[in-house]
């Protein structure tokens, strides 16, 4: 690891060094114990503040689309800057989907991919333990950064086997019970915002729960206000979610989100194939379709 | 005020004594970790944990309030509800924080009646803190792990024996009237509460805010701000779980023909907070929403209540998602 | 409904008449009668104050009050709709008959008491201009007029057609007790008045500073080109006065958005002297 | 939130798109077939451009169910809207399943303009469907709201 952080610093030096960069987007040492934070680094000198270890948890792809954003009377000549991130195979893979839906110029990324063992997940909630691998680590498919421009050599964690166990025994539950469960834990919810916020991959301007006309969901932290601002979240991550439980980390009030957006993954592979940043889809899962896409949810009232 | 000890051992006569006076909540052991609930049974009192995660201002500014209701034949007023009659068990730096917001929803010329009646319903029992946890710094806040204001009566834990000072003349009255539950307390224990008062407070690392408010008349520079807060999320997991914030919205909530006005928390990390109709937003930019936040509680509140809407429970700290820390932000600010 | 009990809940009052005031139709002036008589007594006002209008569903927004505390048995509002704005969208569908809320009076007013014997200058630009037709219809009240000295009046729209209260104003610009000079952006076929933007015409028409005060609405674009040619007219910072708008939830003090640095627009405003305004955005947005 | 279904009379929401559905329940009245009147019909462009946002806030209405029917897979006026939307009923639909939503109560289907009869029957069995369950009615919003000092 010590290692990895060193190669990294070496190759975020040259990067400044060769005015290849505006901005690398890593981590560095967090003020509470055991913890990394998010952090750009500007110049050459911000690169010694750079860290790589076990806790640099958060998705930083979420920043992206911030960082690329057009100012509001941007000067003449114009130029999206260059950013490099820090990325784990999760991060990469919310870089690819970014990029596919053009909120991200690939041309002005630079992926700085890492050998990634897991991470700590950040302790919320009662359901972790101090400096356990976070959930989303163990069950990673895809600890490797595919597409790297750099890649940072160095010991990996064995992608795991996949399968979504845990999400298949929640299934064999009773609808009732499932919609127990599921309420129990929405039900934690204050409405920060913090999941949607630092999902990599929620990056609409204007979140449908943020609209006023229509106003889909109240800011209002009643049952089924909360339910439907969540319904709907997850839902806009079909085909997008990576898995990379940012959504979970940021949650103050620790709830288990992964239980829920891991299903849409399990669905957009077992239906459709896909697996948002790794597989090669020519679009969005849910902007393109095939002739021979499943039926078996259409209702036949002929069918006898 | 003279202390009174209550032996552990008769706990339960003391809630019996408390659920005599109508709703109590207090610290409940939950699967969560002890939250602030509902007491209902003589046994539910748990006394030893750190903080609540939620802060208690929730008790009496709740989230989420229905203000008034309305339908075809017009608007009606809702009345005030939910109010609880005993809250036990605040920390010191919530109950600081709950006298700082008296003075928010209470001021020269209006009162905010949701929030004065249910301050004004209940009798605020606070507990002494027996360990400081790693973000604290209330003590150099205008706070102690011991600080009696904006509670009724400050409990100690002192372990066998519950020592409890009233610090308000209801507190007095309550104490007075349950004196059979209470015995004084023997110099020794007085003596261990002073030596646990002290260790506690001198576990607690001091932070640069007595400094701040000068210090910040002076940080107008935007790059400053952009600086602090470009890591930002511009989630409002800060200012919901911040004992002092007090801002919010009202919404309109409408079911078919009828619906209700709602007062609901709002953030000024929001990029929403300031955003008017025609689309012009004052504070557009994160540095500048971040510039907003500390200056309120540390410069504004200063300037109006003379007091820094901060009391260093480190909530903020220990939940921001990306770590941004009000005590290295406040050492930027000062140095 | 006892608003000295519970300061958020709004007076019923019913849409009396609603005048289209703008070529454009997205400027409306709403005038309401209260419900219950006794309201209107409560509701006693000054000029520069507002009130949050409340439509059940959408939600409640500050206005100025247009209306002078003189006109009785009414309160007007003069409100742009924006397609984005939900409230002055369904404000803009009400008809007269209906019923919604009201709120307030609400925040400072013009000072216009300590303003006794002095002469006035009134600038202002676009729809900003309600308080202060308010205040003019005030000042030019028989009873009011006296107190005075002179009064001019300087008022700009983007068009002819843009103009607020054209009947008003060519009634003002009859009266020999105050000077009324109407400037547009640009003019069209048929205008015949003055052209040009108000930091100009305020500058041409050069009201005398002595003994003066400069009440001053409009845009921030606006205000901030106002500002100059005021001051070299010999104004000071102190002597204009200025009224401030941002988006505004409880109106008295308490939900804490509507401050620039320590002082709320609501409470400690909407008016403000451009000395307090400078201070205040020293240490906030 | 747990208000028993009125299991006598349930509300249908159903999504219509313009082209084929919509015409379909149309020449079903025409015909004069006869068939549940719980429906509430919502003529939509395109089934695709059904939200799921727009199902969400009927069931938060109150709706006991919610149909959305467009034009059979090939037949779409905009050539392939409703193949695009086809994938994401398919995920919503097992994403609602998954959360606790009986799957009677949202449902999906293709009803060409010249199927009345179709529609006709897409209605019973949804209204039947329906009716037949015996579980509260989720997301629903609360008419009133209770302060939640919590």
């Amino acid at each position: 690891m010590q290692d990895a952080e060193k190669k990294m610093k070496t190759a975020a030096k040259k990067l400044f060094d060769d005015k290849k960069v505006d901005v690398i987007v890593g981590f560095r040492k967090g003020s509470r114990a055991n913890s990394s934070r998010p952090y750009f680094a500007r110049s050459a000198a911000d690169v010694e503040n750079l860290v790589w270890n076990g806790f640099c948890t958060a998705n930083l792809a979420a920043f992206l689309p911030g960082l690329f954003e057009k100012p509001a009377r941007p000067e003449d000549g114009y130029k999206p800057p260059r950013i490099a991130v820090i990325a784990k195979g999760c991060d990469s893979r919310s870089v690819a989907g970014l990029v596919k839906e053009n909120q991200v110029p690939r041309a002005n990324v630079i992926v700085i991919g890492m050998p990634c063992n897991g991470m700590t997940a950040a302790v919320k909630g009662a359901q972790v333990k101090k400096d356990e691998i976070g959930r989303a680590c163990l069950e990673c498919v895809s600890p490797m950064v595919k597409d790297a421009d750099i890649s940072i050599t160095g010991e990996s964690r064995k992608p795991a086997k996949g399968g979504y166990a845990r999400v298949k025994a929640f299934a064999a539950k009773s609808s009732e019970e499932r919609w127990k469960a599921f309420v129990k834990e929405i039900a934690k919810c204050i409405r920060c915002n913090a999941c949607r916020e630092a999902c990599p991959n929620c990056y609409c301007k204007v979140c449908f729960a943020d609209q006023k006309k229509p106003a889909w969901v109240s800011p209002a932290n009643e049952l089924s206000e909360t339910i439907a601002f969540h319904m709907g979240r997850m839902f806009h991550q079909a085909g997008r979610c990576v898995e990379c439980d940012a959504c979970v980390n940021a949650c103050p009030m620790g709830i288990d989100l992964r239980l829920f957006t891991q299903k849409l993954a399990q669905d957009a592979h077992d239906l459709f194939g896909s697996v948002p940043g790794i597989s090669g889809d020519e679009a969005p899962m849910l902007n393109m379709f095939k002739q021979d896409d499943s039926e078996c949810f259409i209702t036949d009232p002929e069918e006898k | 005020m003279q202390s009174v000890a209550l032996d552990i051992k008769n706990l339960r006569k003391f809630t019996a004594a408390l659920l005599k006076l109508g709703t109590v909540r207090g610290p409940v052991h939950s699967p969560a970790g002890v939250v602030l609930a509902d007491i209902t049974t003589q046994s539910d009192l748990a006394l030893e944990y750190e903080n609540f995660k939620l802060p208690p201002k929730r008790e009496f500014f709740p989230q989420c309030e229905e203000i008034t209701r309305f339908d075809a034949s017009g608007v009606r007023e809702v009345p005030v509800s939910g109010a609880a009659d005993v809250i036990f068990g605040v920390r010191p730096c919530d109950a600081l924080a709950l006298s700082h917001l008296d003075r928010v929803f209470t001021d020269d010329k209006y009162t905010d009646p949701y929030y004065s009646k249910r301050r004004g319903a209940a009798l605020l029992i606070s507990l002494a803190c027996n360990k400081s946890e790693a973000a604290c710094f209330c003590t150099s806040t205008g706070g102690s792990p011991s600080s009696k204001q904006g509670a009724d009566i400050i409990g100690f834990n002192l372990g066998t024996v519950l020592l409890l000072e009233p610090v308000t003349a209801r507190g007095q009255a309550f104490v007075k009237k349950n004196k059979s539950l209470f015995r004084d307390p023997s110099a020794k224990e007085l003596q261990k509460r002073e030596k646990q008062e002290a260790d506690v407070a001198g576990q607690i690392p001091g932070v640069a805010v007595q400094q701040a408010p000068a210090a910040l008349s002076g940080k107008s520079d935007p790059a400053f701000w952009e600086s602090i807060a470009e890591t930002c999320l511009s989630c409002g997991a800060c200012t919901f779980l911040c004992p002092t914030c007090h801002c919010f919205d009202f919404n309109d909530r409408t079911k078919r023909d009828a619906g209700s006005r709602l007062r609901v928390h709002d953030a000024c990390m929001f990029a929403s907070f300031v955003r008017e109709a025609s689309g012009h937003n004052p504070r557009g930019k994160k540095g500048e929403r971040m510039r907003q936040r500390v200056m309120h509680k540390f410069s504004y509140a200063p300037e109006n209540f003379n007091t820094v809407f901060c009391v260093g429970c480190g909530r903020c700290v220990t939940a921001c998602p990306s770590n941004i820390d009000i005590r290295e932000t406040l050492s930027k600010v000062t140095a | 409904m006892n608003t000295a009990a519970n300061p958020y809940v709004p007076y019923k009052v019913r849409v009396e008449k609603v005048t289209v005031e703008n070529d454009e139709k997205d400027l409306k002036t709403f005038r309401f009668a209260f419900c219950d008589k006794a309201d209107e007594q409560k509701f006693a006002h000054k000029c520069g104050q507002f009130a949050m209008l409340h439509v059940a569903g959408a939600g409640e927004i500050p206005i100025g009050i247009a209306s002078s505390p003189l006109d009785k048995g009414y309160a007007e509002f003069t409100v742009k709709r924006y397609s984005t704005g939900l409230v002055t969208t369904a404000l803009h569908d009400m008809a007269e008959g209906d019923t919604m809320g009201l709120r307030g009076p609400l925040g400072n007013s013009f000072p216009l008491e300590n303003l006794k014997g002095k002469n006035l200058l009134i600038v202002g630009g676009g729809f900003a201009f309600t308080t202060l037709r308010a205040t003019i219809r005030y000042l030019l009240n028989d009873s009011v007029r006296k107190n005075y000295g002179t009064i001019t009046v300087i008022y700009g729209a983007r068009s002819p057609g843009e103009l607020l209260y054209k009947q008003e104003l060519s009634e003002w610009q009859r009266r020999s007790d105050v000077a009324t000079h109407v400037t547009v952006d640009k003019g069209d076929a048929s205008w015949k008045g003055r052209e040009g933007f108000v930091p100009a015409v305020v500058s041409q028409v050069a009201p005398s500073s002595a003994n003066a005060h400069c009440i001053v609405c409009g845009p921030p674009i606006m205000l901030k080109f106002t500002m100059p040619p005021l001051l070299q007219l010999g104004f000071t910072p102190e002597t204009i006065i200025t009224s401030q708008e941002r988006r505004m939830s409880c109106g008295i003090g308490k939900c804490g958005r509507c401050n620039i640095g320590p002082k709320y627009v609501c409470k400690d405003g909407p008016v403000f002297t451009y000395a307090q305004m400078m201070e205040m955005e020293k240490t906030g947005s | 939130m747990a208000k028993p279904t009125n299991n006598s009379e349930p509300t249908i929401v159903a999504f219509l798109c313009n082209w084929c559905s919509y015409a379909g329940a149309d020449l079903a009245g025409v015909n004069r077939m006869q068939y549940p009147a719980n429906v509430r019909v919502i003529r939509v462009p395109c089934s695709g451009r059904v939200d799921p946002l727009y199902i969400i806030k009927a069931l938060q209405e109150g709706a006991d169910g919610v149909v959305v029917s467009g034009c059979h897979p090939g037949d779409c006026h905009y050539i392939s809207g409703n193949l695009v939307a086809r994938r994401k009923f398919a995920m919503l639909k097992s994403f609602l399943e998954y959360l606790g939503i009986e799957p009677e109560r949202v449902q999906f289907s293709w009803v060409s303009a010249s199927e009345g009869g179709r529609f006709a029957s897409l209605i019973e069995k949804v209204v039947d469907d329906v009716r037949k369950l015996r579980t509260p009615r989720k997301i629903v919003k609360e008419e009133t709201i209770t302060a939640n000092v919590r």
